[in-house]
C-alpha cells in the first residue's frame, strides 16, 4: 500500500480557541528554567569552585581539583560497585516485573484491575517503614531465618547488612515502577494476535518472542531507565540495610551536600553521573528502534 | 473549464478559492461546482491540492482568497462545527475511549438531540453500516473495515448536507477496498446525501463517481464524468493519470467543430476528434487508449507497423508491449481471448477514427 | 580569578514581606505565617526589653522537650512562645545551614556544631545576667558548652551479652577488639563519624578529638582490620540485636543500654577503661535572631529543676543538673548508667569543633572506612 | 502459552506478589507488637495506635502530606497536560529538547536537585516552606506525568479534535469530550504516580520545609532517629488504611459521575485505558 500523500502542512491555527500554543509551553518553560535548569546551572558552577569549611560559604572560581578529586581509585571503586549492583538489580527486576506484568496482562478484566491495585497498595504506606521491614524480615533470627531452619536448611539465612540485602531492597521498592510500564504496553496486544500466531504455526516460544517481546520493549526501556537511574542514587535503603557496611556512589553523593558539606565536590559527583547517565540513555534511545526492528 | 449550468444550487461551490502556505501554493484559483446528490471525487497525485481543497470545504482550513459556498450559504471563515458537512478521514479519527455507540452519536449529542431521537438515529445508522451487535465495542477492538464503517456512520447520522471523504478506502486491503467501493456506492444512492471523495486512485474514483475533478500542482485540470476524463482527456496531465495513453506527436493542417486532420509524425494524415479551437498549424499529441489500438499481424497498409516485444496475459484483457520504430514504445490492449502474437513478430496497427483524441502541445 | 560570592544574604524585613507575597499564591498559609510572625513581632521585642513577647522558632528532633514545657512558658509569660520546628538533621552540614539559613531563632545543636558555628560567626552569644539559672548546671557541661544552655549528653560505651561470649568479661576497648573476630558477624558499631572514629582513638590511647593524621590513620587501619567481622554500623536501634542475642557486643550509648537492659537484664554495660567519648547537646541563639529575649527567657525557664526534670523525664536523657535529681524518675536518677558520677565524667572527653582541616581529616578517613 | 497456568510462571507471579506484601505483613504484626524495639514478638497491643492516633506531630504532618501531595500532583498534571498539548504539534527538534529536559529531570539524584533548589530558594529570598516543597515535588513529578500523558498523547490520531470539530463540537467542547478525555486513563495514572511519590517524598521536603510543619514522611524519619518503636508500624499502616479510603472513594466517584454524565457508556477506568 502506498504511503498517505504528503499534503502541504497542515494549518496553524491556536491549538485551544484564542491562545497562542506557545502558551501551552509556558507552565513547562516556567517550571523546567526557573526550577531545575537554574539551580542546575547553579551546581555546574559551584563544581568548579571551592568551599569554605567552617562556614560552608561556596567560592566560585575555575578550579577542576573537585573532578581530579573524583578519579581517586577510592571514589572510582565505589562507583564501579554502584554501576554493577544497580544494574544487577535493574535486571532482575525487570525480569520479575516483565514476568508479573505478562501474568497480569492475560487475566480477565476484573482480575487485571485487582492484581493492579495488589501491586500499588503496598506502596501507599511509608517507604521507610516498610524498608525497615525487610531489617525484620531478613535479620538473624528473623522470620526468613526460622523458616529456612524449619524447614530443615542448614545454617543462617544471614543476609542482613549484605550487598544483597541492599539488592532485595531496591528490588522491593522500584518492581512496581517496572511492573507499571511493562504492563502498559503488554496490555496493547489485542488477543487476537496469539491466536493469529499460533494459527500461523508458531511455537508458543517463538509465539511470545515475535508477539509478546517486541510489543513489551517500549515498557521494558521506560521501566528499566525507570528504576536504573534511581537505583543508581540510591542512598536511604543501603543506609538502612546495607548496615553502613557498603558504601554506594548515591550515599558519596549524599555525604557530600547531607553530611560534610563539600557541595563542589558534591557538585562535580553530580554533573558527572548526569552525563554518564545522559550518554547512557542516549545510546538506549538509539538502540531502541534496532531493537523494535528485531 | 467546463462550469456546468444549472438550475438547482450547488451543493459545494468554490468560486475563486485559492490557498496558499508561505511560499507554497497548495491551491490556485479554483472554481467548481458540485450538485446536490452527485457522487463527486477530486483525484490527483500526492500534493495535488485535492486534500487542501476538502479540507477548506470542511472549514479545517481558510481559503487565502475566493469564496466556499455549501447549500448556497456562504460558510467563507464559518468555523468547522458550524457546517453542515461531515468528513470521513483517512485515519478514521474515531474517538478511542467511546465505544461505537458513543462514537456514532457523538455529533448528535453536539447538536442537543434529544435522547430518544439519538438512540433511533444512531440505531439506524449503525444497521446502515451493518454493525448491529458491535454498538459497545471500542474502535481498537475492531477490524479496518468496521472501523471505516463506524466512521461513516458517524458522519453519516448527522445528516449533513455533503460527506466529505478523505481516502477512506487508503488503509484497507484490495479485495476489502473493492467490496467498500460497492457499499459505498449502494449507501450514497440509498442515503443521496452529496459526497465528496478525495483519492489518489482513479479507478476507485471512476468506480463509484457521477463526475470526476483531476487536480495537479494546484491546478483543476478537467471535470466531467469517468467517460469524459477518460476519453477526452483536457490535458496530458489527465491522459496520463487516467490511464495508460499511447502519444503521437503531430500539426493541424486543416478542420473545426471537433474534428481535425493531423499530420502525424512517421504515420501521415489522420482525422482525429478533439475540443473546439485548435487553429490550423498547431503541434498536438494524439491520444489512443491501448484498448483502442488494434495490433493486426498483417502488412501494413497505411505504414504504421511495430515489433512485438512481449505481452501479458491480465484475464480479461492481453496488454501487448510494442516497439514502432520512429515513435518508441507503444501498448496495444485485446480481450484476452485471442491467441497471443509472437515476440518478435510483425503487427500493423489501426485505431478507429472516433477512438482518439486530440490535445494541443506545448501546455 | 575568583569572586567571592556568600550563599546566603541577610533577610530584610522588605525581602520577607516579598516573600509574603509570593506566599500568597495561597498554597502556603503555615509558612507565611511564619514568615509574618517572625518578621512582625520584631520591633516589639527589640523596642522594650522588660516585656517578653513574640514566637520563637525552635530547630529540634521531634518529641526532644519536656511534655509540659512549651505550655508551660506560654503561661508564664502570655506573649511569647516557642514554636519548635522537627528536623532529623544529625551532620555538621546541615546545622550550620540551619544556622545560615534565617528559618530559626535557635537550634538544638551540639558541641561540634555549635563550635562551628560559633567559628563561622553564625550565633549570638547568651547574655548570661538573663539567665541565671545556668548555674544549676554542673560546671564541666557548662564549660564545654559556653554558646548556650546545655541540655543532654551521651557516652559512647560498649554493651554486650556475657552469655553470647563464652562468659567473657569486657572492661574496656580493648577486649572489645578482642573478642570481634571471634565472635564474627555478631558485633555492631555506631555509624556516626564522631562517635566510632573517637571510641576508636580511646582504644588506641588518644584523644577522641585528634587530629593528627598519623593517629587518624592508625584509627583507619584499626576499624578496617575489624569490618570484615562487623555484622554492621547502624545509627538507630543501635544494641537491638542484644535482646534477642543476633547481636552479642555492640558499640552504644548510654541512654540506648540503660532502655534495652529493661527488656534483658543480660545485658551488661561497660564504661571502658581507657576513656569514652561523648556528645554533649543543648540549645543555640542563631546570629541576629531579633528573639534573643525570648529565648533566654526560655532557657532560663527551662534551667529550673522542674523544668528540666520534665525534659529529662521525657526524653530519658542523661542528665546534668544535680539539684534536679529528686524530680527525676527514680529509673533515670539511680541509673548508674546514667547518673554524672565524678568517676564517670573523669573519664569522658566531649566532642569538640576540630577545625576546617581536622574536620576534612576526619571525613576523609570516615569515607576510608566506609569505601574499604 | 498460557500463563495463567503455566508450571513456572504462575506460581512465580504469586511468589512476586507476596513477595510485595510479606513487608506489609510484618508492619501490620508488629504494629501490634509489644515489644518496643523492634526485636521479635513480645505479645499483642493496640497500645501503639492509640498512641499514633493521639500523636500531633503526625495528625499536623499528614494533613501537611496530603496537601503538599495533591497540590504538586495537580500542579504537575497541569504542567505534563499542557506540555503534552504543545508536544504533539511541535516540530521534531522542539520535542528532542523537550523529551531530553524530561529525562534530565528524571535521572537527576533527588539529593542534588533539593540542595540545587535549597540554594536558589535562598539566593532569591524564597520562603521556604510548603510552597516551596510543593514546587520542588512538581519539578520532578511533571517529568513522569509528562513521560506518561504523553506516551498516551503519542498515540492518539492528530485528526481527532478536527473530527470533532467536524461533528460539531467547538474547541473547548472538542477539547473536554475529545482530547482531555482520550488523556484520562493517562492522567488517572500519572496522577496516581505523583500523588504516591509526593506523598512519600522525605528528601526534597527536608531541604525545603524551612520553618514549616514537617510533612509526615519527615516526621517519621525524625521519629526513627535514635529509636524504631512499633508506632511508626502504626502509622504506617494507619496512613495506608486512609490513603486506601480516599483512593477508593475518589476512584467511585469518578466512576459515578462517568456513568450519570453525558457521555456515561465509558466503563471502567481501567477499561479506557485498553
Amino acid at each position: 500500500m502506498a504511503p498517505p500523500p504528503a499534503e502541504p502542512p497542515r494549518r496553524r491555527r491556536p491549538a485551544l480557541g484564542g491562545l497562542p500554543r506557545l502558551a501551552l509551553l509556558l507552565p513547562t518553560l516556567v517550571i523546567t528554567a526557573l526550577c531545575f535548569v537554574i539551580p542546575l546551572g547553579l551546581i555546574a558552577v559551584y563544581s568548579f569552585g571551592t568551599v569554605n569549611e567552617v562556614n560552608f560559604d561556596v567560592y566560585f572560581g575555575w578550579t577542576t581539583q573537585n573532578y581530579h578529586d573524583f578519579t581517586s581509585t577510592l571514589y572510582l571503586h565505589t562507583l564501579a560497585r554502584s554501576v554493577f549492583l544497580s544494574l544487577s538489580t535493574t535486571l532482575s527486576c525487570a525480569v520479575l516485573g516483565f514476568i508479573f506484568a505478562y501474568y497480569i496482562s492475560r487475566q480477565p478484566p476484573r482480575a487485571q484491575q485487582l492484581l493492579l491495585v495488589a501491586v500499588i497498595v503496598p506502596f501507599w504506606t511509608s517507604f521507610i517503614v516498610r524498608t525497615y521491614a525487610w531489617v525484620d524480615l531478613l535479620q538473624n533470627l528473623g522470620p526468613i531465618d526460622r523458616f529456612a531452619r524449619a524447614l530443615g536448611l542448614h545454617g543462617h539465612i544471614d543476609i542482613l547488612y549484605t550487598p544483597y540485602s541492599i539488592a532485595i531492597g531496591i528490588l522491593y521498592s522500584y518492581l512496581p515502577l517496572m511492573i507499571l510500564p511493562i504492563y502498559v504496553s503488554l496490555e496493547r496486544i489485542d488477543p487476537a494476535l496469539y491466536d493469529a500466531a499460533a494459527d500461523l504455526g508458531a511455537t508458543p516460544f517463538r509465539q511470545f518472542r515475535r508477539v509478546v517481546l517486541p510489543h513489551a520493549v517500549p515498557g521494558l526501556i521506560a521501566g528499566i531507565i525507570i528504576v536504573g537511574v534511581p537505583a543508581l542514587g540510591e542512598y536511604v535503603i543501603p543506609e538502612i540495610l546495607g548496615g553502613g557496611k557498603t558504601l554506594m556512589a548515591g550515599n558519596l553523593l549524599a555525604d557530600q551536600f547531607l553530611e560534610t558539606g563539600n557541595y563542589p565536590f558534591g557538585s562535580a559527583l553530580a554533573v558527572t553521573v548526569m552525563v554518564v547517565l545522559m550518554l547512557l540513555l542516549f545510546l538506549l534511545r538509539r538502540a531502541q528502534p534496532a531493537v523494535e526492528a528485531q | 473549464m467546463t462550469a456546468t449550468t444549472t438550475t438547482t444550487t450547488p451543493a459545494v461551490d468554490l468560486a475563486g478559492v485559492e490557498k496558499q502556505f508561505g511560499d507554497l501554493v497548495a491551491v490556485r484559483h479554483l472554481d467548481l461546482q458540485i450538485q446536490p446528490g452527485e457522487f463527486f471525487s477530486i483525484i490527483g497525485p500526492s500534493g495535488c491540492g485535492k486534500t487542501t481543497t476538502l479540507r477548506m470545504v470542511a472549514g479545517f482550513e481558510d481559503p487565502t482568497a475566493g469564496r466556499v459556498s455549501v447549500s448556497g450559504k456562504d460558510m467563507t471563515g464559518v468555523r468547522p462545527y458550524r457546517r453542515p458537512v461531515n468528513t470521513v478521514f483517512q485515519s478514521y479519527a474515531l474517538f478511542p475511549h467511546l465505544d461505537v455507540y458513543e462514537n456514532v452519536a457523538f455529533g448528535l449529542r453536539e447538536a442537543r438531540v434529544g435522547k430518544a431521537e439519538v438512540r433511533v438515529r444512531v440505531a439506524e445508522a449503525i444497521s446502515l453500516v451493518q454493525l448491529e451487535g458491535r454498538e459497545s465495542s471500542r474502535p481498537r477492538k475492531l477490524s479496518g473495515g468496521q472501523q471505516q464503517r463506524v466512521a461513516l456512520a458517524r458522519a453519516l447520522v448527522n445528516r449533513p448536507d455533503v460527506l466529505l471523504l478523505d481516502e477512506p478506502l487508503g488503509a484497507l486491503d484490495l479485495k476489502l477496498r473493492t467490496e467498500m467501493q460497492t457499499q459505498l456506492k449502494d449507501l450514497q444512492r440509498s442515503v443521496g446525501v452529496t459526497f465528496c471523495y478525495v483519492t489518489h486512485d482513479q479507478g476507485e474514483a471512476f468506480s463509484m463517481s457521477d463526475r470526476v475533478a483531476v487536480m495537479n500542482l494546484g491546478l483543476l485540470e478537467q471535470v466531467g464524468t469517468p467517460e469524459d476524463v477518460y476519453h477526452r482527456p483536457a490535458s496530458l496531465f489527465v491522459a496520463d493519470f487516467v490511464g495508460k495513453a499511447n502519444r503521437f506527436r503531430g500539426r493541424v493542417t486543416d478542420g473545426s467543430a471537433g474534428v481535425y486532420t493531423v499530420d502525424i509524425d512517421g504515420i501521415g494524415s489522420r482525422r482525429v476528434p478533439g475540443p473546439d479551437g485548435i487553429p490550423s498549424g498547431a503541434e498536438v499529441v494524439v491520444v489512443v487508449r491501448p484498448e483502442n489500438l488494434r495490433a493486426t499481424p498483417a502488412e501494413s497498409r497505411n505504414g504504421l507497423t511495430a515489433t512485438v516485444i512481449d505481452a501479458a496475459f491480465l484475464g480479461a484483457v492481453r496488454t501487448i508491449r510494442l516497439q514502432a520504430a520512429p515513435l518508441g514504445e507503444l501498448t496495444s490492449a485485446a480481450g484476452g481471448a485471442g491467441a497471443a502474437p509472437a515476440p518478435g513478430s510483425t503487427v500493423s496497427l489501426t485505431w478507429d477514427e472516433n477512438h482518439a483524441w486530440l490535445i494541443q502541445a506545448g501546455d | 580569578m575568583t569572586e567571592h560570592d556568600a550563599l546566603i544574604d541577610p533577610l530584610t524585613r522588605g525581602a520577607l514581606l516579598k516573600k509574603a507575597g509570593a506566599g500568597a499564591l495561597g498554597l502556603s498559609a503555615a509558612s507565611l505565617l511564619a514568615a509574618c510572625g517572625s518578621s512582625g513581632s520584631s520591633s516589639s521585642s527589640a523596642g522594650s526589653s522588660n516585656v517578653i513577647a513574640g514566637q520563637a522558632i525552635l530547630s529540634n528532633y521531634p518529641g526532644w522537650m519536656g511534655k509540659h514545657n512549651l505550655a508551660a512558658f506560654h503561661q508564664k509569660y502570655p506573649q511569647a512562645s516557642i514554636k519548635m520546628i522537627s528536623n532529623a538533621t544529625s551532620s555538621s552540614a546541615e546545622v550550620v545551614l540551619q544556622f545560615k539559613s534565617r528559618q530559626y531563632d535557635f537550634l538544638l545543636s551540639d558541641t561540634t556544631d555549635s563550635g562551628q558555628a560559633h567559628a563561622a560567626d553564625l550565633i549570638t552569644p547568651l547574655d548570661w545576667s538573663k539567665v541565671p539559672n545556668i548555674q544549676n548546671i554542673s560546671e564541666k557541661f557548662r564549660k564545654a558548652y559556653p554558646w548556650g544552655l546545655p541540655t543532654d549528653y551521651g557516652k559512647v560505651g560498649i554493651a554486650y551479652r556475657p552469655d553470647l561470649v563464652g562468659n567473657a568479661t569486657i572492661t574496656s576497648w580493648h577486649d572489645l577488639w578482642e573478642l570481634i573476630p571471634r565472635y564474627s558477624g555478631q558485633t555492631v558499631f555506631i555509624d556516626l563519624e564522631r562517635d566510632c572514629m573517637g571510641s576508636t582513638c580511646k582504644y588506641l590511647g588518644f584523644s577522641s578529638n585528634t587530629t593528627d593524621p598519623g593517629e587518624m590513620s592508625k584509627v583507619q587501619d584499626a576499624i578496617v582490620r575489624v569490618k570484615p567481622d562487623l555484622k554492621a554500623f547502624l545509627n538507630t536501634n543501635v544494641g537491638a540485636g542484644l535482646i534477642n542475642g543476633s547481636t552479642a557486643m555492640a558499640m552504644d550509648w548510654d541512654y540506648d543500654v540503660a532502655l534495652l537492659q529493661q527488656k534483658n537484664d543480660k545485658i551488661k554495660w561497660v564504661l571502658p577503661d581507657e576513656g569514652v567519648h561523648a556528645y554533649l547537646e543543648g540549645f543555640t541563639a542563631v546570629k541576629n535572631t531579633s528573639k534573643i529575649a525570648v529565648i533566654q527567657a526560655f532557657l532560663n525557664f527551662l534551667a529550673t529543676p522542674p523544668q528540666y526534670a520534665d525534659f529529662v523525664n521525657t526524653t530519658g536523657t542523661a542528665y546534668m543538673m544535680p539539684t534536679a535529681t529528686p524530680l527525676i524518675e527514680k529509673s533515670i536518677s539511680k541509673n548508674p548508667i546514667l547518673v554524672p558520677t565524678p568517676a564517670v565524667l573523669a573519664k569522658t572527653e566531649f566532642d569538640k569543633y576540630l577545625g576546617a582541616d581536622g574536620t576534612t581529616l576526619w571525613s576523609n578517613t570516615w569515607t576510608a572506612i566506609k569505601a574499604a | 502459552m498460557n500463563i495463567r497456568r503455566h508450571p513456572v510462571a504462575a506460581p512465580l507471579s504469586l511468589l512476586i506478589l507476596l513477595f510485595m506484601w510479606v513487608p506489609l505483613i510484618v508492619v501490620a504484626v508488629n504494629s501490634f507488637n509489644t515489644q518496643t524495639i523492634m526485636a521479635g514478638w513480645g505479645g499483642f497491643t493496640t497500645h501503639w495506635y492509640s498512641l499514633a492516633w493521639h500523636n500531633e506531630d503526625v495528625r499536623t504532618g499528614l494533613k501537611t502530606t496530603l496537601i503538599i501531595a495533591v497540590a504538586s500532583s495537580v500542579l504537575s498534571l497541569f504542567v505534563a497536560v499542557t506540555g503534552a498539548l504543545w508536544w504533539r504539534r511541535a516540530s521534531p527538534k522542539a520535542r528532542a529538547v523537550y523529551d531530553g529536559l524530561i529525562f534530565a529531570r528524571i535521572i537527576l539524584p533527588e539529593v542534588v536537585f533539593a540542595t540545587a533548589l535549597f540554594f536558589l530558594f535562598l539566593k532569591i529570598h524564597f520562603s521556604l516552606g510548603l510552597t516551596a516543597i510543593v514546587i520542588g515535588h512538581t519539578v520532578w513529578n511533571s517529568a513522569y506525568a509528562a513521560l506518561i500523558v504523553q506516551a498516551r498523547m503519542a498515540g492518539l490520531d492528530p485528526a481527532l479534535e478536527e473530527a470533532a470539530a467536524d461533528l460539531g463540537a467547538t474547541p473547548w467542547r472538542a477539547f473536554r469530550r475529545v482530547t482531555l478525555s482520550a488523556l484520562m486513563p493517562a492522567i488517572v495514572v500519572a496522577g496516581l504516580l505523583a500523588f504516591t511519590f509526593s506523598f512519600d517524598d522525605v528528601v526534597t521536603s527536608v531541604f525545603l520545609q524551612g520553618a514549616s510543619n514537617s510533612p509526615l514522611p519527615v516526621v517519621i524519619l525524625g521519629m526513627i532517629r535514635f529509636r524504631i518503636t512499633p508506632e511508626i508500624n502504626a502509622i504506617g499502616l494507619l496512613v495506608m488504611l486512609f490513603t486506601v479510603t480516599v483512593m477508593s472513594l475518589a476512584v467511585i466517584f469518578y466512576a459515578t459521575a462517568g456513568s450519570l454524565g453525558r457521555a456515561g457508556r465509558r466503563g471502567s477506568m481501567l477499561d479506557m485505558y485498553r
